[in-house]
């Protein structure tokens, strides 16, 4: 059951993988990178129950936070750093 | 399986530590250079917690029901190493910043051009 | 299974990295080594490395992105696209890496309990750690008991690379004296968005309350002092993305700032010699307390304050020397 | 009762997991960035929740399972928020979304 979840987990990394890589639009590819960080999320958590030793849920929650962030940073970044776009 | 593709994990280690380095010495740009440098460093880092992995093993925490750990030494080497990384990067980067102030551009030729003809 | 999960997260590895080496914009390149280091953090959780993982996720995916992304801001978002793939670089490269690979024929198989690694000193820290220390977390207590003056050192580079950042980046043509010329009030602060800034208010404590949490629960599971700070100091520079650096800068002016940077380090070095004092040698903690455990207990976290502490600041401001130059 | 847990843990953890496929395939397939924010969507708030939830259930009531409810509320407090100032920036950058067939049909 968890190898069920951890293989959507993974697929849903690696489409989204392509979407960061191929763009085209710059918020393409940050939509794309912040969906990517809520799957490692998932997969910290599913990992975690799979491997048999769910305790370390604490790192799924940094991965939270730092996602988070580094979003917030780019948008700031596309803001006010006059990115070209396309 | 892990018999047969026991050493996949150095190989994709080496071929980062190579992407790394090829983004090094094959591109101008200053920033670009520094990225390489964060593969590079990254790649290296891989390689010391493949190593630390022991089969059937788990992290390094004691816990109730476990007792066969991986090896917590390259954990502690590498866990320093990154945060040791990040502030050599960010000197790099200061560095890159000030270029840029003082010649007005970051990229290799350019900047050996200005060298040259003053 | 797990080996087929670490195969494929390498394999998406393989393909980022391909990816940054062949685009010339460098703002998508950083975004990308955002997500390479979510990536390399999965694998070290896969590998059974959750300290570094946590350390892997907060360093590469939060702090590196945000200084290579305030650089760019400062310097250019293009790089000069090159006619052709370097064939030199890339012959070098390709020699260099077949050499490796052929090194690796003679090593030791993924997770082979007989490698050379897993032989001396390794088995000895598992063996002896949990009865020397009595600290459930093995990497907490080999990072900050057996190789304390490791991280000694290492501390002090990071130390040494903030003061290197703060010369380069402090002096002349700083944001506040062009400011005086053109006020714009709060020009960086993002006030239009205010789901984000509401949202920011309920967030930031949280951030700094799963800081403190993890630098005082890194004896019993993954963290410690270097994580802590880094989370704190994420906190701190989500603040500042949302309100602004100048009102960042009043809450943590940055005299305090700097005084915390060497004041962590010192925290370090006086637990040192404390235990100098107290009968026992340099960083040897069993010497601060009646008891050998209990002392080792009050060294691991006098020092990893100290750590946390000058993590915590020397990523603040470093970040705040980096956004608070103006572009040239 | 043991019996129904597992099995609805079961169930969530599939359709968290068939959830997240579709999103990822929605954010592949789809046409402009805002239609991509939909898939996004998905993922990030049901499809997370579903697996969230059902791996609460599966660890019962213990530490874990508190610290799973605190990803899942840090997921709600963070990704939504997320999408917004994305779709915010986007918008405010002239980013047109893309309107071909009501046109033609008009």
């Amino acid at each position: 059951m968890f190898i069920a979840a951890m293989i959507g987990v993974l697929i849903t990394m690696l489409m989204a993988l392509v979407r960061a890589l191929s763009g085209p639009t710059v918020f393409d590819r940050i939509l794309a990178v912040n969906m990517f960080g809520t799957k490692t999320v998932l997969f910290i958590a599913v990992l975690g129950f799979l491997s048999g030793r769910p305790e370390f849920l604490d790192l799924a929650l940094v991965y939270v936070l730092i996602n988070f962030i580094g979003t917030i940073a780019i948008l700031k970044f596309v803001r006010f750093g006059k990115v070209e776009t396309a | 399986m892990s018999d047969a593709l026991g050493l996949y994990n150095y190989w994709i280690a080496i071929f980062l530590m190579m992407v790394g380095f090829y983004n090094v010495i094959a591109s101008g740009n200053l920033v670009k250079k520094l990225i390489g440098l964060s593969i590079f460093q990254t790649s290296v880092f891989l390689l010391y917690i493949t190593m630390g992995k022991v089969k059937d093993g788990t992290a390094p925490i004691l816990g109730d029901g476990y007792d066969t750990f991986s090896n917590p030494l390259p954990h502690v080497l590498i866990l320093t190493a990154i945060v040791v990384g990040i502030a050599t990067t960010a000197v790099g980067l200061a560095l890159v910043v000030r270029i840029q102030e003082h010649f007005g551009t970051i990229e290799e030729d350019e900047l050996i051009a200005q060298e040259d003809s003053p | 299974m797990i080996h087929v999960v670490d195969m494929t997260l390498l394999a998406f590895l393989a393909l980022v990295a391909i990816a940054v080496t062949r685009m010339t914009n460098l703002f998508a390149t950083s975004v990308l080594t955002g997500v390479y280091s979510l990536l390399m953090a999965c694998i070290f959780t896969v590998l059974d490395a959750v300290d570094v993982a946590f350390t892997e996720a907060a360093v590469g995916a939060g702090i590196s992105t945000v200084l290579f992304l305030a650089t760019l801001s400062l310097t250019t978002q293009r790089e000069k696209p090159q006619r052709s793939p370097n064939w030199k670089a890339l012959c070098v490269a390709l020699l260099t890496g077949g050499a490796l690979v052929y090194g690796t024929f003679d090593m030791p198989h993924f997770g082979d309990p007989q490698a050379p690694v897993h032989q001396h000193v390794g088995p000895h820290y598992i063996g002896v750690s949990p009865t020397q220390i009595g600290v459930p977390n093995m990497v907490t207590s080999v990072l900050a008991s057996y190789r304390g003056y490791d991280t000694l050192g290492e501390t002090a580079v990071i130390f040494t690379a903030c003061m290197a950042v703060l010369l380069l980046l402090q002096h002349e043509k700083r944001r506040d004296e062009q400011s005086t010329v053109e006020k714009k009030p709060d020009k960086e602060a993002m006030e239009h968005a205010i789901i984000l800034r509401v949202q920011s208010k309920f967030f930031i404590p949280l951030i700094l309350l799963f800081g403190l949490y993890v630098q005082f629960h890194g004896d019993f599971g993954p963290g410690g002092g270097f994580q802590a700070g880094v989370i704190f100091a994420a906190g701190i520079i989500l603040y500042s993305l949302v309100n602004g650096l100048d009102k960042a800068r009043q809450i943590i002016p940055p005299n305090v700032l700097h005084g915390l940077v060497a004041f962590g380090l010192l925290l370090y070095a006086g637990t040192g010699l404390a235990s100098l004092f107290m009968d026992g040698n340099f960083l040897q903690y069993r010497a601060l307390a009646e008891e050998a455990t209990h002392g080792e207990h009050i060294g691991i976290l006098l020092i990893e304050l100290g750590v946390g502490i000058t993590v915590a600041t020397v990523m603040t401001s470093m970040f705040f020397s980096f956004s608070g130059r103006r572009r040239s | 009762m043991d019996l129904i847990v597992y099995y609805a843990s079961w169930a969530l953890l599939l359709c968290g997991a068939f959830l997240c496929a579709i999103g990822g395939l929605g954010i592949l397939r789809l046409p402009d960035f805002y239609s991509r924010q939909h898939a996004a969507g998905i993922t990030d708030t049901l499809g997370s929740a579903f697996v969230l939830i059902g791996l609460m259930l599966q660890s019962g009531f213990s530490l874990n399972a508190a610290k799973l409810v605190m990803i899942l509320i840090f997921l709600i407090l963070t990704s939504p928020v997320a999408t917004h100032a994305i779709a915010q920036a986007a918008r405010q950058s002239g980013l047109e979304p893309k309107v071909v067939a009501e046109e033609d049909e008009a």
